[in-house]
């Protein structure tokens, strides 16, 4: 069950297999433009052209992302009601591997915990983007951006609190419509045993 | 490794060792031995068993027991190699499991690598980590931390709070 | 510069004396080459970026152009395929700060670019880029340009030294062991295409290989010039440092050889010199041994002789360089004593059968004649 | 050893009387993979000593997993070796697996091998590449492999979500499912690999230059491999047909046909060779997984696990066959939900310990190339 490696001990003619390498390289200049460019199935086929190398210019031109592309963690609320998904679970806080997801409990008029996150805070920095949190959400209150660019112009900024993490739902459901739905489908399951306790939509206190 | 392949090894191993140097055998395979019988353990298990590749030489602390463990696994690399080849191992293929416990006030444990020499980086980082002393290896000094650490961050006790250096 | 100095005369002979009109042809001639060899070396890292990048499926640099903000702040762009880069490149290395290494040898670093890049200037002097168009038509031209191109090894072993770090020293090693031995064969091969020019004047050299449409060129004296161009274009290379013997800048072995130690300007004027010679080495060999501007149509009158004098010059220049991209693209480098047995053992041998044979040749070829 | 040193140095060399110069190479050079820094003795540019010293990139991650639990370890176990993630994530959810006692579906097995495969193809690539680099190759097979490995990059992205830290198995199954349109997308990686790599044997395999540099380059013996643990295409180059897949049969490699590539000497020359034939294999192995996968109902990928791990008392080894050779994952287990001892058995950190042997007396070009051709990470080396 092994295979023994040729090693190529045998003769050539001196220069010949430089020779080889070059026609390799001198093929790859000429494809390069006369190449025909694939298109991805499923895919929008990229600028660029038919044939020929292309690149895409980034700051003005993307590739697709898939639908699962895990940027950075936000928080979702529902369009129609604005009522946000979070329900200050604690899920994502645990699963959290380097911890820095910070969650502070809302309380109402009497002081008894209702679930409703009156703090949210992600600091950007320290993310892993390892999607830990999304997979443990129960219900798709926190899911993976597919933002790119992070970069801020100090620390203090990477501190995202609720107010720049909140996105509508709208937004995720369609940079990433498979993704939703699947989380949708399973968050409203879970919701359906506690429903009554809860107003209308699939989150629980408006915005 | 398990059943009657470790039945015998074990069988063996107590013929070949002092009295008393194999402590205990575990369910899972692993055998206790004395640290003062490690090295004839090693010669024995690679020369007359042929476990000649010492795949993990790690450290665990058990601080509650008071102890350090030193966990090494053995394969039959050229028994392996048989199987690769289409034809019969002719012997178990391992994991052996050698452990050994020393106590942790002056943990010391004979050096493996004159018997494998895959041991001279591994014990150097079991010495750096976790602060077990090799008696015999040829370079033993820190391998990952700069010298002038003082601690060993894998024991149970190290605070990682009081960051040394920079 | 005959020819400018004839041209001179005839509008300015009446009104100034003949020295002045000597030194302002110099003038001018010098100027040219002044401003012709940074074009140069600017035209040619384009194209060794866009070349190199081809061969590895790449695009090479596509962005450097003109662009402006319109009124929606967003940017347009006009790219111009990259041909901007050069300039962004200038503007980087002008800004980027200089370095003398402290306990280096601060006078000698500081010559070493300078000396490094003037000898490739030199050069210039004597190349004839076209139909009479050549700085000075020295009657030593091929010994000129060997003794002259020489120099550089000194400035690299200079900067080596000076640098006072390791890298830099095995990397000068390196560049004068390689450049030393690599003169040996380089000269060598040089010597056939003069035995068969019977002439050192480059300008001569170029109207030997005259008849035939043009087509009269010492490669095509097959076997014996055909041999002697490609042990030219071999040890030509390893002369430049260029791939498979780029080893005194072996950039993965001992990070940049002599220039470790070099940054900014100063830098640049390495990799100018650097570019400058690979130029020539390519002008070179199209002077001896491709016929130089020799093609269909030099024999016209007026402009259009020299202009297309000079676009086949150019045009074979630039395939040769085409063909250095094409090799640094594809082969790996050799080793240091690969590098000496391959100079010693084969190529010196080699190229002496090959000048006794010519030698004999071109004497037997006379005496038919006769 | 010392006698061997002795016969390498050219003689005329020492009888010059000059004395040796220490060079020292990295931890910031252009070809130490990462920060890796060697001390080397040198005599002219012939090597008479050379001393590693490592633990620029350490972390100490296993003092790190001690701090989580079993789950919030697996994204540090992709930062392991940043290169082939899916590798790592795999010996490691295998030991806690074995530790606890849970079964994986067959179609998440599928799924692993399909991934592990795939990081083979992309580091094999790679290599080869990097190694050409090493030897002065101005980018251009760096740049083909790079083209490949996006192409197999942009499928671990479709499945996990990620291109390099893909965080994808879980105990008992792998995090998703694969998205639809993977499978069209792999078939066409799979198809078009092989002309990949013939063009890539085209290009090297018999060019002079790189004959020259790599042949008697190097040299391992096979007593030596064993004897210092070297595992993967090295132990493979140097004639020991070991494999991991072969000899436990983890996962589905029981069912799967392939061979093991093995060299006849154990210079650069087989180590690179043999490594261009894995791709190969690893190709075959793809085409018949592919087929495995094809029966089994999609869906099936994680069997029931509770949602925090907790292992009973104990300890379980696990390793896998790597791209770059032997990975092993040690655990011990105290019964809470957080590992006691997480200890990883890095193949480039073993495989690096012969490497003064090696290198002695060769010239400097060549100790680039010898450790370009042990294919080691730093990141794994010094966790």
């Amino acid at each position: 069950m092994t295979i023994v490696v040729p090693r190529h001990d045998e003769f050539q003619p001196f220069g010949w297999g430089l020779v080889k390498g070059l026609l390799v390289t001198a093929s790859h200049l000429v494809r390069s433009y006369f190449r025909r460019n694939l298109r991805i199935p499923g895919k929008e086929p990229f600028p660029g052209g038919r044939f020929g190398l292309f690149t895409v210019k980034y700051p003005e031109e993307r590739a697709p992302l898939p639908d699962r592309y895990r940027g950075l963690p936000i928080l979702l609320y529902e369009d129609s009601t604005q009522s946000e998904l979070c329900t200050a679970c604690m899920s994502c806080a645990r699963a959290c591997p380097v911890g820095i997801i910070h969650i502070e409990q809302g309380v109402d008029e009497v002081g008894k915990k209702i679930p409703y996150a009156q703090g949210f805070a992600i600091e950007y920095g320290t993310c892993l983007n390892c999607g830990l949190c999304a997979d443990a959400c129960p219900f798709g209150s926190i899911v993976m951006d597919h933002v790119l660019e992070t970069a801020r112009a100090s620390r203090d900024e990477l501190w995202m609190t609720k107010e720049r993490l909140l996105h509508p739902v709208s937004y995720y459901r369609e940079i990433a419509p498979t993704v939703w739905a699947e989380i949708r489908e399973e968050a409203m399951k879970r919701l359906d045993g506690t429903v009554k306790r809860r107003p209308a939509g699939v989150g629980v206190v408006p915005k | 490794m398990a059943g009657a392949e470790l039945e015998g090894l074990r069988a063996r191993m107590e013929k070949a060792l002092p009295q008393g140097a194999l402590q205990e055998v575990q369910a899972d395979g692993a055998m206790q031995i004395r640290p003062n019988a490690l090295l004839r353990a090693g010669q024995f298990l690679r020369d007359q068993e042929g476990f000649d590749y010492l795949s993990n030489v790690t450290g665990v602390d058990w601080i509650e027991q008071g102890q350090f463990e030193v966990v090494y696994h053995l394969y039959a690399m050229r028994r392996g190699e048989r199987i690769v080849l289409g034809k019969d191992p002719d012997g178990p293929l391992g994991p052996v499991v050698l452990k050994v416990r020393v106590p942790r006030g002056d943990p010391a444990v004979p050096s493996v690598v004159p018997i494998w020499p895959s041991a001279l980086w591994q014990e150097r980082e079991v010495y750096d980590l976790m602060g077990i002393r090799f008696d015999g290896h040829p370079d033993l000094k820190r391998i990952y931390l700069w010298d002038e650490f003082e601690d060993h961050p894998l024991r149970k006790d190290y605070s990682p709070e009081e960051v040394q250096g920079e | 510069m005959d020819l400018l100095i004839q041209g001179l005369n005839k509008l300015l002979g009446q009104v100034w004396p003949d020295w002045a009109v000597v030194l302002l042809a110099m003038v001018i001639v010098i100027t040219l080459i002044f401003v012709m060899a940074p074009l140069t070396f600017m035209l040619l890292t384009w194209v060794l970026r866009k070349g190199i990048g081809r061969f590895a499926d790449r695009m090479g640099p596509n962005r450097t152009g003109l662009g402006r903000f319109n009124k929606e702040r967003t940017r347009q762009r006009w790219p111009l395929w990259g041909l901007l880069q050069p300039i962004a490149d200038g503007v980087k290395m002008f800004t980027k700060e200089d370095i003398t290494p402290d306990k280096g040898d601060k006078w000698l670093h500081r010559i070493a670019p300078v000396a490094a890049i003037v000898p490739a200037m030199l050069v210039f002097a004597v190349i004839p880029f076209g139909k009479n168009l050549l700085g000075v038509d020295l009657n030593v031209g091929v010994v000129y340009v060997v003794a002259v191109s020489s120099i550089s090894t000194l400035a690299l072993l200079i900067a080596g030294w000076s640098s006072n770090n390791k890298y830099s020293l095995l990397g000068a090693m390196r560049t004068a062991a390689q450049m030393v031995s690599y003169e040996v064969p380089m000269a060598l091969s040089l010597v056939v295409p003069v035995l068969f020019a019977g002439s050192l004047s480059l300008n001569q050299i170029v109207q030997g290989q005259a008849s035939w449409l043009g087509l009269r060129w010492y490669i095509f004296y097959f076997p014996l010039g055909t041999l002697a161009f490609f042990t030219y274009f071999i040890s030509a290379l390893a002369e430049v440092n260029h791939t498979p013997f780029d080893l005194p800048e072996a950039d993965s072995e001992i990070v940049a050889g002599y220039v470790t130690e070099y940054s900014g300007m100063k830098f640049a004027l390495f990799f100018m010199g650097e570019f400058m010679n690979q130029f020539l080495v390519c002008a070179f060999a199209t002077v001896l041994f491709l016929g130089g501007w020799q093609g269909p149509g030099v024999q016209l009158g007026g402009v259009l002789g020299y202009l297309f004098s000079v676009f086949w010059f150019f045009l074979k220049t630039f395939s040769l360089y085409l063909v250095m991209l094409w090799i640094r693209g594809t082969w790996p480098r050799l080793r240091v004593d690969q590098l000496m047995n391959f100079a010693w053992k084969r190529l010196v041998p080699i190229t002496l059968g090959n000048v006794l044979v010519s030698g004999v040749a071109v004497i037997v070829l006379s005496l038919l004649k006769k | 050893m010392s006698e061997e040193a002795a016969v390498h140095v050219p003689m005329e060399i020492e009888d010059l009387g000059t004395e040796p110069i220490t060079l020292n190479v990295g931890p910031q050079h252009p070809s130490t993979h990462g920060v890796f820094r060697m001390k080397l003795q040198l005599q002219g540019e012939t090597i008479v000593s050379l001393e590693p010293i490592l633990g620029y990139l350490h972390r100490c991650q296993e003092k790190l997993a001690e701090g989580r639990n079993y789950l919030q370890s697996i994204p540090y176990t992709d930062r392991l070796d940043y290169v082939c993630s899916m590798t790592n994530n795999h010996p490691y959810v295998m030991a806690v697996e074995k530790l606890a006692g849970i079964e994986v579906p067959r179609r998440a097995e599928c799924i692993r091998v399909v991934m592990d495969e795939l990081t083979r193809l992309l580091n094999h690539a790679l290599f080869v590449g990097f190694l050409l680099n090493d030897m002065g190759a101005w980018l251009t097979p760096v740049q083909y492999a790079l083209r490949e490995r996006e192409k197999i990059l942009d499928l671990f992205e479709m499945a996990s979500g990620s291109r390099m830290m893909c965080n994808y198995m879980r105990f008992g199954g792998v995090a998703h499912d694969l998205p639809e349109e993977f499978m069209p997308l792999l078939t066409k990686v799979v198809e078009e690999f092989p002309a990949f790599v013939d063009e890539y044997e085209r290009m090297l395999t018999t060019n002079e230059v790189l004959l020259a540099r790599c042949k008697n380059v190097g040299i391992l013996p096979p007593d030596r491999a064993v004897a210092y643990g070297v595992t993967g295409p090295v132990l493979r180059a140097s004639t020991v047909a070991y494999d991991v897949r072969k000899v436990e049969r983890y996962s589905l490699y029981g069912e799967l046909d392939f061979y093991v590539p093995v060299g006849t000497i154990g210079d650069v020359y087989d180590r690179y060779l043999v490594r261009v034939y894995e791709m190969r294999q690893s190709v075959r192995i793809l085409e018949q997984v592919m087929k495995l996968l094809a029966e089994t109902q999609p869906g099936d990928i994680q069997s029931k696990v509770p949602k925090t791990v907790k292992p009973p008392a104990g300890d379980a080894y696990a390793r896998i066959e790597s791209p770059k050779g032997e990975l092993g994952f040690y655990l011990v287990s105290d019964g809470s939900e957080k590992p006691y001892r997480w200890r990883v058995r890095a193949p480039s950190f073993v495989n690096l310990t012969p490497l003064e042997e090696m290198c002695r007396g060769h010239k400097v070009a060549d100790v680039i190339v010898i450790f370009g051709s042990i294919d080691v990470t730093m990141a794994e080396v010094d966790r």
